[in-house]
């Protein structure tokens, strides 16, 4: 018992260590345990996958900060490779809050560099953001062009060889909300119930839970979870011959099985050192709470 | 007495009531009213709300350095830091300057300090997550069947262990949280009306 | 198939109903069998020439057009094409769009809204005239409270009640002023200390206001001391940690964490936990009460938080709306089993074959399908 | 790839570790990139704020024409925030938070009332089509069975006795399984942070991964 509850008051240092010890060393030297895609992620891919050049354009959402950018932007950066590899017209929309328009430019600039030979405006397009959230939502449903009036960059949106005949909601085929908020649930009320969008997410973990509700209802088309849900769709890319990048998400999914192992593990540890430790006080008739 | 606590109580009155009916009217009078209430009148006071944050945080770090509290060296480094990213987003009308500051400083930072909260995490599942009664120990076993199944180590272990996530996720769990939602949601309307009655007053003061 | 082959290829159009005006909603039946597209083209009344308006959707078969100006008369005209021929359809009369000043399809929202405002209106008159009537079933982390405030007393300790970090808006924070008012009367009572660090200014305010009456009515307005209630920062992280330094520094006997959190929740949490102090958390940010509920010796859960608020006070205006809010959960758990049994008997009956018990079903299910628009 | 050569780089690898350095204890490093921080997060929503809200939504519109006089009334009300730096005024506050507060409520019950109640209610009857096979039938019959004891138990105005409490019982042990899955995915969500910065650190900054 003198041992456990010397234990239990080890120095949280240790534990801090020990965390940052697991999450290190896989990513130095990977196992590259598989990833197993699970349906909602194989659902969005499919959905993307199977568009031709001419079932309208996809629109991804970066609704995040960099506070989720860990999760977020492996998603980001897979759906827009996706897409331009396909060679599917893809419209970047920097998010319905201003915080967010950095994390669209960030990922811009990163496809700017991968992809020299796809142009700006005729591949895909990058709009800025509009203030209104919900209110930018409905006036998609109704003109693109005098919600924008012009992409990021300040080129008019008559000017953007892509956008030609790309009105409304009619001419995009999938809405991809990368969302580190509650967007989803905007773009699913007024964009998916009131205009037929189809709508797929990719969200954080911490928010997957509660959006299940909406895939078994079939609201949404798809989903990517947390950084797994991201690997899940980097699996999917490589296994039918698409770019990955460098697979930030995969490469940290070793890390991330070590790193809940280890929880675990202090959770369980913990646990039995505390009723060890209760029922050594008990005997002794000491209460717990004035230790 | 009346402009410090009937008049204001009258005006959230009819302002909510206003943006209610608002929802049933889809005349262009009610939208047009609609958008001038939300796009200007919301965010003309939310700006001001923000100032009003603006002006805590400029006038608690002047006050620190004014009287040499210690660690007045911070709050000079705060106002610098605040300074360097609003000239640097004015002066360069948000050119890349700008957006390396943002790339560079601001999100790493931000990002480092949510990360912190995987090491706090693990403290915590030592040191504070006991399953101390039925409830808690329900939760803790939940919570390890799905960290495990969530990464690629459970899939490992058992071939099964993704659908049985799913399965958790989609049944059990996702009818909890309908219930959830559906007493909050009610909380909420309940809360809202109240407010728009005057009988919730607690935020003016609860005067 | 036969039947779908001879019945030609037609077009309505009509104002679209429930909107704002300038928008005629177009339909199209029997779309023949390989069609390609179906373009539409519209006839303003005095012109001669039809102008085209764009394509309508084949798996649908509708088309809102959006460009049309009030009370002005339009023709339309579609055709489908399909590979050997050209079908073409024109509605009779013309048609016109306004608006409306009611959207029928929000009724049985605005039915339902009615409804709950009259029940708790009721239910507060009722609480009014007699406020030992209505029950609220008892809450045990309310019970704990005092308890707790007592044993910090006891230890010679203070009291940190920590209210979240929303603002003055969220209802869990107007929840937690009430609750605070509720363990401020105790600690003026027992004649302890209350630490009270704020996030936001105006809450701050607020809370000053509401603790200085609590002291008040406990008869000892001289104990309060205002420097206690403190604005700490409006940075989450630094707000965490500013907490987290009193903790450690003033080790107090009991904490309350009561209000809307967020990421922090943990930290705060682990921290109380770990200097042994009763904590008492609660809040309505449903993805945070996990960290609460296996660290903290009581919770309120959700719209707990809101029944404690009204419990403490006993005032009728909130007493009344958790009544309010039963009721409703009453009446969806009564819809909710309705369409349990009807959804069985479906089940069953459709097997059967039986279109009565289906038709009946399914007038229901649009019913609710309505309701929920 | 090797070491970073970009001076942004070095900074931002720096500033992280001065963070992590608050693992060890509270330090001046960690204090300077947690003040670094407070600052520019308030000068990045300056910044926003000015181009996004005051700039097309205040200023151009009050300013150029067609000016919007009507501008002006949500301004006042909006500059009443600043009674309260005053002991004497401090009640002109009511008045915008009147505006904001009320405002709100009205816009949010009707949406409130449909996503979160009624949808949810609805998505819960049970169709003909949740009954294909024998499993989707035992998994809607226990969905209906944890919303429902879920509602009962947050049932406060009736005495937990008879089958009110042994249905929230029933009840708070699904919501227990709910919030452990949610336990679950946020500590999956933390790690995934950790490793976004570690793999910063290794990657674009040191170069050895």
């Amino acid at each position: 018992m003198k041992f456990w509850q010397r234990f239990l008051n080890l120095d949280r240092k240790w534990i801090f260590l020990g965390i940052g010890l697991v999450v290190i060393i896989p990513l130095l030297f990977p196992l590259r345990l598989p990833v197993k895609p699970s349906k909602p992620v194989i659902d969005l891919f499919n959905r993307i996958d199977t568009l031709g050049v001419d079932n309208g354009v996809v629109w991804v959402v970066t609704d995040f900060d960099p506070g989720t950018m860990p999760e977020l932007m492996p998603m980001t950066m897979s759906v827009l490779r996706h897409c331009l590899t396909k060679g599917t017209p893809v419209v970047l929309h920097g998010g319905l809050w201003p915080a967010y328009i950095g994390m669209a430019k960030m990922a811009m600039d990163n496809i700017a560099v991968e992809f020299p030979d796809k142009k700006i405006g005729e591949d895909y397009v990058f709009l800025g953001y509009i203030p209104g959230v919900t209110a930018v939502i409905l006036a998609i449903g109704i003109d693109i062009e005098t919600t924008f009036g012009t992409d990021y960059y300040g080129v008019p949106y008559d000017s953007l060889p892509m956008m030609e005949g790309v009105k409304n909601y009619e001419d995009i085929s999938i809405i991809v909300d990368i969302s580190g908020t509650r967007s989803p649930e905007y773009w699913l009320m007024y964009g998916q119930q009131r205009y037929g969008v189809d709508v797929g997410i990719g969200c954080t973990a911490v928010s997957a839970p509660s959006y299940y509700t909406f895939l078994q209802s079939g609201q949404f088309v798809g989903m990517m979870g947390g950084l797994k849900g991201a690997a899940e769709y980097e699996e999917l890319m490589e296994r039918y011959g698409y770019p990955t990048g460098r697979r930030p998400a995969t490469v940290g999914m070793d890390a991330q099985s070590f790193g809940h192992l280890l929880i675990v593990v202090l959770v369980i540890l913990g646990n039995i050192g505390y009723f060890i430790v209760r029922r050594g006080e008990r005997k002794v008739g000491i209460e717990r709470r004035k230790e | 007495m009346f402009i410090r606590r009937t008049l204001p109580i009258l005006i959230a009155f009819c302002i909510g009531f206003a943006m209610l009916i608002q929802y049933f009217i889809p005349h262009p009078y009610s939208e047009r009213f609609y958008d001038i209430v939300v796009q200007q009148w919301f965010i003309t006071i939310y700006a001001f709300m923000f100032i009003f944050a603006y002006r805590s945080f400029f006038s608690h770090h002047i006050r620190k350095v004014k009287r040499r509290k210690t660690g007045y060296i911070f709050s000079i480094i705060a106002i610098a830091s605040a300074l360097l990213m609003a000239v640097g987003g004015f002066a360069t009308r948000r050119g890349d300057f700008f957006d390396s500051l943002y790339n560079y400083l601001y999100a790493p930072l931000q990002a480092t300090m949510f990360s912190l909260l995987a090491f706090f995490i693990a403290s915590a599942a030592f040191r504070a997550f006991r399953a101390r009664n039925v409830q808690a120990t329900l939760l803790l076993v939940t919570a390890v069947i799905v960290m495990i199944g969530r990464v690629p180590l459970g899939d490992y272990l058992w071939r099964g262990m993704p659908d049985l996530i799913e399965w958790i996720m989609t049944v059990p769990s996702m009818a909890a949280m309908r219930g959830i939602r559906i007493g909050v949601g009610l909380g909420a309307v309940a809360t809202a009306m109240k407010i728009i009655l005057g009988v919730e007053r607690t935020y003016m003061g609860g005067t | 198939m036969i039947f779908l082959l001879i019945l030609s290829f037609t077009i309505s159009a009509k104002d679209t109903p429930d909107d704002a005006g300038g928008s005629i909603t177009i339909n199209v039946y029997n779309i023949p069998e390989g069609t390609e597209q179906i373009e539409l083209y519209r006839l303003t009344k005095g012109d001669t020439l039809f102008e085209e308006v764009g394509l309508i959707p084949i798996f649908k078969g509708e088309l809102d057009d959006a460009t049309v100006t009030d009370g002005v008369l339009y023709l339309y005209k579609a055709t489908a094409l399909t590979p050997d021929t050209v079908y073409v359809a024109e509605i009779k009369e013309f048609a016109s769009s306004s608006p409306e000043w009611f959207n029928k399809s929000r009724t049985s929202v605005l039915l339902f809204i009615a409804l709950f405002w009259v029940v708790i209106l009721v239910y507060i008159q009722l609480a009014k005239k007699n406020p030992e009537g209505l029950f609220i079933r008892k809450l045990p982390p309310l019970e704990a409270m005092d308890e707790a405030v007592g044993r910090a007393t006891e230890m010679g300790k203070p009291v940190l009640y920590v209210p979240g970090i929303e603002y003055i808006t969220d209802a869990g924070t107007l929840a937690s002023i009430t609750i605070l008012a509720k363990v401020g009367r105790k600690v003026a009572e027992y004649e302890t200390r209350i630490i009270n660090p704020h996030f936001d200014p105006i809450v701050m305010t607020t809370a000053q206001e509401t603790l200085k009456n609590a002291f008040s009515e406990a008869g000892r307005p001289d104990a309060f001391n205002k420097d206690d209630v403190f604005y700490l920062t409006s940075e989450q992280f630094g707000f965490a940690a500013g907490v987290d330094g009193i903790m450690l520094r003033e080790r107090p006997g009991a904490i309350f964490l009561q209000g809307y959190f967020y990421a922090e929740s943990l930290i705060l949490a682990e921290t109380g936990y770990s200097i042994g102090a009763i904590q008492i958390a609660g809040t309505n940010a449903t993805t945070q009460l996990p960290f609460f509920v296996a660290a903290c010796d009581y919770v309120l859960l959700g719209e707990e938080m809101f029944a404690a608020s009204a419990y403490i006070s006993k005032e009728p205006r909130l007493l009344g709306s958790i009544k309010g809010s039963d009721l409703a959960k009453s009446v969806l758990l009564v819809l909710i089993g309705v369409g349990v049994i009807f959804g069985t008997f479906a089940a069953i009956k459709n097997v059967a074959g039986n279109p009565v018990y289906m038709e009946i079903f399914d007038r229901i299910l649009e019913f609710l399908a309505r309701t929920a628009e | 790839m090797s070491i970073s050569t970009s001076i942004w780089v070095w900074i931002a690898a720096l500033l992280t570790l001065m963070i992590y350095s608050f693992l060890y204890k509270e330090n001046p490093f960690y204090r300077l990139a947690e003040h670094i921080f407070m600052g520019l997060s308030i000068g990045y929503s300056v910044v926003i704020l000015w181009y996004n809200y005051i700039l097309p939504r205040i200023y151009e519109p009050l300013f150029f024409p067609p000016h919007q006089w009507s501008l002006i009334f949500p301004i006042l009300i909006g500059m009443m925030t600043f009674g309260i730096f005053s002991e004497k005024y401090n009640w002109l506050i009511k008045y915008p938070l009147a505006v904001y507060v009320a405002g709100y409520a009205g816009v949010q019950i009707p949406l409130q009332l449909q996503t979160m109640i009624l949808r949810q209610a609805e998505a819960s009857f049970l169709t003909p089509d949740k009954f294909t096979s024998l499993f989707s039938s035992f998994n809607a019959l226990l969905i209906f069975a944890g919303l429902v004891t879920t509602l009962i138990y947050f049932y406060f105005s009736a005495k937990r006795e008879h089958g009110l409490g042994g249905a929230s019982q029933v009840g708070i042990i699904f919501i227990m399984i709910a919030f452990g899955a949610a336990f679950g995915y946020t500590v999956m969500a933390r790690i995934s942070l950790l490793i976004g910065r570690m793999q910063f650190l290794l990657q674009d900054w040191l170069g050895i991964m």
